[in-house]
């Protein structure tokens, strides 16, 4: 059920198969994320989508082998350049994380520790992958910062973080995340809690690294503009399963899914205020464990039919998109 | 000694908070444990009339020095002469094992094993009601200075600085030694020194500060709230938006910090009479146990760690009850689980 | 800065004569509190009553004897106590002190190591059973009567288990100085140390372990883990190092409040002459110079380490330090 | 006036004696020497005694507060500065009945009262000298008269206002001259007491700690915390009232009378203060202290009784606890319900509160046995009544108590027992309440620290029903236990210093108190005979519960030898020999 891009010529760096995560509740097992699966190739910036609750970061941290609530069960398989990583000790874990895949989370204001100045914090990281004296740590996070766009990178080192500005301590952050030169770099919502101006040139800033870094990123976001002006393609998730992926274009084009449909009506202006949450569609999604038998999301759909009872497959819908809509093919969307 | 308990505020409290957290608590087994070996301690302290009277026959209340009880058919001394050339001393006798002085007895001759019981009725009454009356003036003092802020809040904070600056035991201290003379006075109502009301008001007036300082964490935060806000914009009077909207919030509050305080006041209860402080004779409690037992805990140590103990049992299973009540009514995992 | 310091004194020295205001209104105000019996003597004639109470000028307006207390307290310092004839209550109290010191000091570091590492122990291992049995130890610290554990470590330690190899060589109650014989003061206090301790390391690790695990659940801490840092990297550097605001704070405060006789009933089960049974004495005896002189001593400590917490908040916290 | 009985330890008896013997033989050729001779050699001023030298360690739970010794009314402080300081007379320093009356010391007569007891005179020994060197004058004992009245004495009133001036000296202490009151002629060493009106307890008041003789330049206020010279076998050369005090040997001491002021043996005395009564016993146990001070606790006697016998010190007191019932209050103004309580209570209960028969025995009149005028009798007994008393208490007569409270018709009342925190004392009063209890009263006990509570129960505007105390006199005389207590002149209404905390008050019966009193100039024993009667009168009238009369059991180091307790002067510290 891999999921391959037509346009992506360069071998697979991440190879995400049926990825299903559960946690047990008062006695039953509720499925956080149900079969994902999913290949992001070298130099590719794939797009997560959905709202919250869709599993976006479930997904984005079960990649990073971040979760550990207890009684938490991981199956399926995350390879990464061909190694397996469900399962992978927790010291081979370690070593991977924040060298080779690293992660920028949605929210500057909290991802850094108060206590501790900026410099000191990225130099850590650079410390823990790589046999460098403090001083030649500091002078990479320097010149990363420089490289961030940050003015005045030696002072801003030595700031704390709350003495930073949001924009620039979201760069700080994608400065720590770029440290160690991963090669794939995840980015939970980077943008969600910054003001507009400041948001898109974060993601400029995201969208040149596969060119100054060589980095693929995974993108993760219910920002369906920001989707369309970063990424080369996506994954729209509904509430723990894949509701539709394809090329960016095509799927803007396009969209199979009403789910997407809906999303996509729902893009907000580039200007003016940025709805807290996405309006347009009619009620919330479902929690994991009040999640609906069959398509998660007939309740709220126009055209749910009988036969939403029942889970749709994941099925191609042309031009390589792929959805899990029993109508997709038929083009009953109204775009 | 903090709780953590200044939670981001919700919307007042629903009816299926309280049975959510009824069926958390349920399926605590620690909780459920403590609960059940409280209820049997309460229970037993209840019935102490009846083992004194049926069981061990004894007068728990009366000194019994020169009286003697038969063992296996012998007649014994409670208190036995010491063996020794200049015939120095008399120890109480120990524990017997019979239904008569299961205990032993303690240097006045009394069964020790119904006084404990008899102890304990006071030491829970205390404690409970203590924390029953803190809690009630710590809703008073936080509630005020949190909802009304401003002059009210300065004031009530100095005051709550000025009782925070002495230490608990000290302050408890004071406070008895004060009225352990003559009493106290409120108005027209004059409490007799030797009255049980005497520890419950002191002790409940000392953790004021412990207590209200949650309390009032929790209506600053309440008052910011948009439920509230809402509230008062639709016009609704205040004294409407403090009993329906922040009262039942802050119960929670009242619900989780209860037990913890009642084992605060149960320590500080048994201080307070093991330096005779508190619970005046003829009551018995288990701190003046422990005060009885002081003198003699190298000959019969029986007497002093008997109360000691029922004392940890009963302040750990309150505090494992605090915590099971934390988790259950925690509404960061409210509304975490609910999200 | 100057001006935040300013208040900060003035908010003190409000407290500190709320307190004294407070003690000595309660206290002169207290039936059988007249002192002039006991430092006339038994059985002195009404003529000599007349004279000591002239003397110490209880026959003056309470304001003037507050002042006249105050400046005996504080200015002339040379207070002396009602209940004991000439003795002197400040030369008491600075003789008082250390053996608090001692005991709270020794405490302290007990406390402060066990419990961090019992703490930062059971929030590693939430949910093991090492975690359960860590929680139940600190429940059961918290639950203890301290004077009724220290009369059982007595009975153990001197009565029933004294002639073991495991307690031979504990003291009998009573305090050493430690410019007199190092060894000997150890030995005195390490028992009244952990009794002390026992309640606070409870505390403490209970509290740090909350901290810890809400700290768990911080942004910043999985931030960590995605640097790919080691557990334990990340407990104390991270976790540790930023609960240690709170803890520290804690800490301060416990701190004064034992150092200002809060550690009275550990005092009194173990003879040692400190603070605490200075002032339970003074209680006892009704003897208000003395009252005075503690509960003074006593709140300036608490208020200082107030002080100092802000200190050392700003130390430990930068947020704290801009936010000045 | 008091005779006493000291129960040493029996085996420590015969040696004490003894030893007395040969100090006294040795004592001779110390006078002998010329005191030229004697002050140029300081150090030969210590008396060659065997076993004499070392130090002496003591321990006490807390000091006893200012050392002067005009004003202290500690008993631990008396027992400091028994070595220290002299009195114009002093009761004798051996054990045993003989050791009353009163003996010459600074004097060198006892001087006999003239004009019916209203003049004094007496000749100063020569060659006294202060730990200061100065010699002791006329002029100081003069000044040391009016520095009881100028520094706040608490006896200067009840002990000292017989003499001329006295009134002017308490109502103006600062002007205080007894010019009138004491005459002195430098020349021929006579100083002469004039009194207003005759004191038939003179003598012993001279004998008593508060008349000191003290250089005529010690301020006339308290000392406090320093010492001021004395003339006795030491000197009191360091002292803080929380840690300890230190005694070093008075270099100018010789020995002038050994039964008065007897040579020391231990070159210093050291008490350490702070050790409550527990650690004070292990401590003496393990050697690492000489004496206790504080008695043996209750819960250790027979722990001391089994393995430290021979180091035991049990020694007789003239020192009693008893129930004061306010005959002023309802229920005890009424006499059937003090009577009632008399009989109810088990003072064998009592004497197993303090450790058994060894240590305490039953009492129950107000004349404890050992001080003059005992006559061993007991009124409210099982089969006895104040017409026909008992020798001694055999058992509590409930049905004769209930019987008498239904008389009274007090039943049901509330009644608050008012005790010291401290100790035995809650023990008692316990067993107080619970008989009050079986009598049908409605009984509380309301306690309060020892210090405070011996103020409280005096005053009137406390209320106090029934108060549990204790009463030693200061010296053995039956006035300190009758008319101190019991008189109508000790009652002061609305103060704390009013020691008839009965507020009885009856004129025959003091009639017959003074008539008693005024016997002892003529006739010691027909007084004695008539204090008697005046305690049954009294005991008859049950202004108080007379409990337990209890012997001090205290434990010394096994190093040490010689104790000899006095019934003066508790145990005499310079008499300690160390081994």
């Amino acid at each position: 059920m891999a999921v391959n891009f037509p346009h992506s010529t360069s071998q697979p760096l991440l190879e995400v198969k049926d990825l299903c995560v559960s946690i047990p509740s008062y006695g039953r097992s509720v499925a956080l994320i149900e079969h994902i699966s999913f290949t992001l190739r070298e130099r590719e910036i794939l797009g997560l989508v959905g709202e919250s609750g869709s599993g976006k970061s479930v997904t984005a941290t079960a990649i990073m082998g971040l979760l550990d609530t207890p009684g938490l069960k991981i199956t399926g398989s995350v390879r990464f350049r061909g190694q397996e990583l469900v399962g992978l000790s927790a010291r081979k874990m370690r070593a991977i994380r924040g060298r080779d895949i690293a992660m920028i989370f949605q929210d500057p204001m909290t991802a850094f520790t108060p206590v501790y100045t900026v410099g000191w914090q990225i130099d850590e990281q650079i410390m823990a992958h790589e046999r460098l004296s403090r001083k030649q740590a500091r002078e990479r996070t320097v010149q990363l910062l420089a490289e961030m766009g940050v003015p005045d990178p030696t002072r801003t080192a030595n700031r704390y973080p709350h003495q930073l500005s949001g924009g620039l301590r979201q760069r700080a952050v994608i400065a720590m995340a770029l440290s160690c030169n991963p090669t794939l770099l995840i980015a939970d919502e980077p943008t969600t809690a910054l003001d507009v101006t400041v948001q898109a040139q974060i993601l400029e800033l995201i969208s040149t690294l596969r060119d100054t870094h060589g980095s693929s990123v995974l993108l993760i976001t219910h920002d369906m503009g920001v989707v369309a002006e970063t990424c080369d393609s996506v994954m729209v998730l509904y509430s723990g399963r894949i509701a539709e992926t394809g090329l960016a274009e095509a799927l803007f084009a396009h969209p199979r899914h009403p789910y997407t449909t809906a999303l996509l009506n729902s893009i907000p202006p580039f200007y003016g205020e940025r709805p807290h949450r996405l309006p347009a569609i009619a009620g919330t999604p479902p929690a994991p464990h009040e999640r609906p038998a069959g398509c998660a999301f007939s309740p709220r759909c126009h055209d749910a039919q009988t036969i939403c009872s029942t889970i749709p497959p994941l099925s191609p819908a042309g031009n390589g998109q792929q959805a899990a809509c029993f109508f997709s093919t038929s083009g009953q969307q109204e775009h | 000694m903090t709780t953590d308990l200044q939670t981001p505020a919700s919307p007042a409290p629903s009816v299926s908070l309280w049975r959510q957290a009824a069926r958390t608590l349920l399926a605590d087994k620690g909780s459920m444990t403590a609960l059940a070996v409280l209820c049997i301690i309460v229970l037993a302290c209840l019935l102490a009339p009846l083992y004194a009277h049926y069981v061990a026959h004894t007068d728990a209340f009366a000194s019994n020095v020169a009286g003697s009880i038969v063992l296996n058919g012998h007649e014994v001394d409670i208190m036995q002469p010491n063996d020794n050339p200049l015939h120095l001393g008399l120890s109480p006798i120990g524990p017997t094992g019979h239904t008569a002085y299961l205990l032993g007895a303690d240097s006045q001759g009394r069964d020790i094993a119904a006084r404990l019981l008899y102890g304990g009725r006071n030491s829970l009454m205390i404690s409970a009601c203590a924390a029953v009356l803190c809690l009630f003036l710590s809703t008073l003092v936080g509630v005020t200075a949190g909802y009304f802020g401003g002059i009210t809040d300065s004031i009530l904070s100095r005051l709550m600085d000025i009782m925070w600056a002495v230490p608990v035991y000290l302050f408890a201290i004071s406070l008895s030694i004060i009225t352990v003379r003559h009493g106290l006075q409120i108005g027209p109502f004059t409490i007799e020194a030797d009255n049980l009301l005497i520890p419950i008001i002191i002790i409940a007036l000392v953790y004021v500060p412990y207590a209200a300082r949650p309390v009032r964490g929790r209506v600053m935060v309440l008052r910011q709230a948009e439920f509230v806000t809402a509230a008062r914009c639709l016009g609704v009077p205040q004294w409407r938006v403090l009993l329906f909207d922040i009262l039942p919030n802050v119960l929670i509050t009242l619900v989780v910090l209860g037990p913890l305080l009642m084992a605060l006041s149960l320590l500080a209860e048994s201080a307070l009479s093991f330096l005779s402080l508190g619970v005046q004779a003829p009551a018995a409690s288990w701190g003046t146990m422990i005060q009885d037992g002081e003198g003699l805990i190298y000959s019969r140590p029986v007497v002093a760690i008997a109360p000691g103990l029922a004392i940890v049992f009963v302040v750990l299973a309150l505090n494992i009850l605090g915590d099971g009540l934390r988790d259950a009514l925690d509404i960061r995992n409210a509304t975490r689980r609910s999200r | 800065m100057l001006s935040a310091f300013l208040r900060r004194v003035g908010q003190t020295l409000i407290v500190l004569f709320g307190i004294s205001v407070l003690v000595f209104l309660v206290f002169f105000a207290t039936p059988g509190a007249d002192p002039t019996a006991r430092i006339a003597g038994r059985n002195a004639s009404p003529q000599t009553m007349e004279k000591v109470r002239h003397e110490y000028g209880f026959d003056r307006p309470l304001p003037f004897q507050y002042a006249t207390m105050m400046k005996k307290l504080f200015i002339t310092r040379d207070l002396t106590s009602y209940a004991n004839r000439g003795e002197q209550v400040v030369p008491e109290i600075i003789q008082a002190a250390p053996v608090t010191l001692s005991l709270v000091c020794g405490s302290a570091v007990i406390w402060l190591i066990v419990s961090v590492a019992m703490g930062t122990l059971a929030a590693a291992m939430k949910g093991s059973w090492v975690d359960r049995t860590l929680i139940m130890l600190g429940l059961v610290g918290i639950s203890m009567p301290v004077f009724w554990l220290g009369q059982v470590a007595n009975l153990i330690s001197l009565s029933r288990y004294h002639d073991t190899w495991l307690f031979s060589w504990v003291p009998g109650p009573g305090y050493v100085p430690l410019t007199q014989n190092p060894l000997a003061w150890f030995k005195a206090l390490v028992i009244p140390w952990c009794v002390l301790a026992v309640m606070f390391i409870g505390i403490y690790s209970r509290i740090l372990r909350a901290d810890l695990v809400a700290l768990a659940q911080e942004d910043f801490m999985r931030t960590a883990r995605a640097k790919g840092l080691s557990p334990a990297r990340i407990l104390v550097f991270h976790g540790l190092r930023t609960s240690a605001i709170t803890y520290v704070s804690l800490f301060g405060l416990d701190f004064a409040q034992l150092l200002g006789g809060g550690a009275l009933l550990t005092e009194v089960v173990f003879g040692l002459p400190g603070v605490g049974r200075l002032t339970y004495q003074a209680l006892t005896n009704l003897d208000l110079p003395l009252i005075m002189a503690t509960v003074m001593y006593s709140a300036t400590f608490v208020v200082l380490a107030n002080a100092v917490v802000d200190i050392l908040y700003i130390l430990l916290d930068p947020r704290v330090r801009d936010g000045r | 006036m008091l005779r006493c009985l000291t129960f040493a330890a029996r085996m420590n008896f015969l040696r004490a004696s003894t030893l007395a013997v040969i100090a006294q033989t040795l004592s001779v050729s110390v006078v002998i020497l010329s005191p030229a001779v004697a002050m140029a050699q300081n150090d030969s001023q210590t008396p060659p005694l065997p076993h004499s030298g070392g130090t002496l360690r003591m321990v006490a739970q807390s000091s006893g507060g200012t050392l002067d010794p005009q004003i202290s009314y500690m008993a631990l402080t008396r027992q400091f500065e028994t070595p220290v300081y002299d009195t114009l007379l002093a009761y004798p320093k051996f054990a045993g009945a003989r050791a009353v009356p009163v003996i010459a010391s600074l004097a060198e007569n006892v001087p006999q009262p003239e004009d019916d007891g209203l003049t004094y005179r007496i000749t100063l020994r020569k060659g006294i000298r202060f730990s200061n060197g100065h010699e002791l004058n006329t002029e100081d004992v003069a000044a040391s008269f009016r520095r009881i009245f100028k520094a706040g004495s608490p006896t200067a009133g009840p002990y000292y206002s017989h003499l001329k001036g006295a009134k002017e000296c308490l109502a103006d202490p600062a002007h205080c001259t007894l010019k009138e009151g004491i005459t002195t002629d430098p020349a021929s060493r006579t100083v002469t007491f004039h009194l207003d009106t005759p004191d038939p307890e003179f003598l012993p008041r001279l004998a008593w700690s508060h008349s000191a003789i003290l250089p005529a330049d010690t301020p006339a206020s308290d000392t406090g915390n320093t010492a001021p010279p004395g003339t006795g076998p030491y000197r009191i050369t360091g002292y803080d009232p929380t840690r300890f005090l230190r005694m070093e040997r008075n270099p100018y001491f010789h020995e002038w009378a050994h039964d008065a002021q007897p040579a020391g043996y231990p070159d210093i005395i050291e008490a350490t203060f702070g050790l409550d009564q527990e650690s004070e016993l292990t401590a003496v146990e393990n050697g690492q202290f000489d004496w206790m001070y504080e008695s043996i606790p209750l819960d250790r006697l027979g722990e001391a009784g089994d393995h430290f016998a021979g180091q035991v010190q049990i020694y007789s007191q003239l020192l009693y606890y008893y129930a004061a019932l306010n005959t002023t209050l309802p229920p005890f103004d009424n006499l059937k319900a003090r009577q009632a309580l008399n009989y109810a209570v088990n003072r064998h209960a009592m004497v197993i509160y303090h450790g058994g028969p060894a240590v305490a025995t039953p009492i129950c009149q107000l004349i404890p046995s050992g001080a003059p005028g005992f006559d061993s009798s007991c009124a409210y007994t099982k089969g006895a009544s104040p017409e026909h008393p008992a020798a001694e208490w055999k058992a509590p007569d409930l049905e004769k108590a209930r019987q008498l409270v239904r008389e009274s018709g007090t039943a049901g009342q509330k009644i608050t027992i008012v005790a010291p925190l401290d100790g035995r004392y809650g023990a008692m009063a316990t067993e107080l309440r619970n008989t009050l209890a079986q009598l049908g009263y409605d009984a509380s006990v309301r306690s309060m620290t020892q210090a405070v509570q011996f103020s409280y129960i005096q005053n009137s505007d406390n209320r106090v029903q029934i108060a549990l105390t204790g009463w030693q006199a200061d010296y053995p005389s039956a006035s300190s236990f009758l008319q101190t207590l019991y008189s109508c002149t000790t009652i002061h209404p609305h103060s704390d210093n009013s020691l008839n905390v009965s507020a009885y008050c009856n004129p025959d019966i003091d009639a017959l108190m003074d008539q008693s009193a005024m016997l002892a100039l003529k006739d010691y024993d027909a007084s004695n005979a008539s204090w008697a009667r005046a305690d049954r009168a009294l005991m008859a009238q049950a202004p108080s519960v007379p409990l337990v009369q209890i012997r001090r059991v205290t434990l010394l180091a096994k190093r040490v030898h010689n104790a000899i307790a006095t019934l003066n002067d508790d145990l005499l510290l310079s008499q300690l020999q160390i081994k």
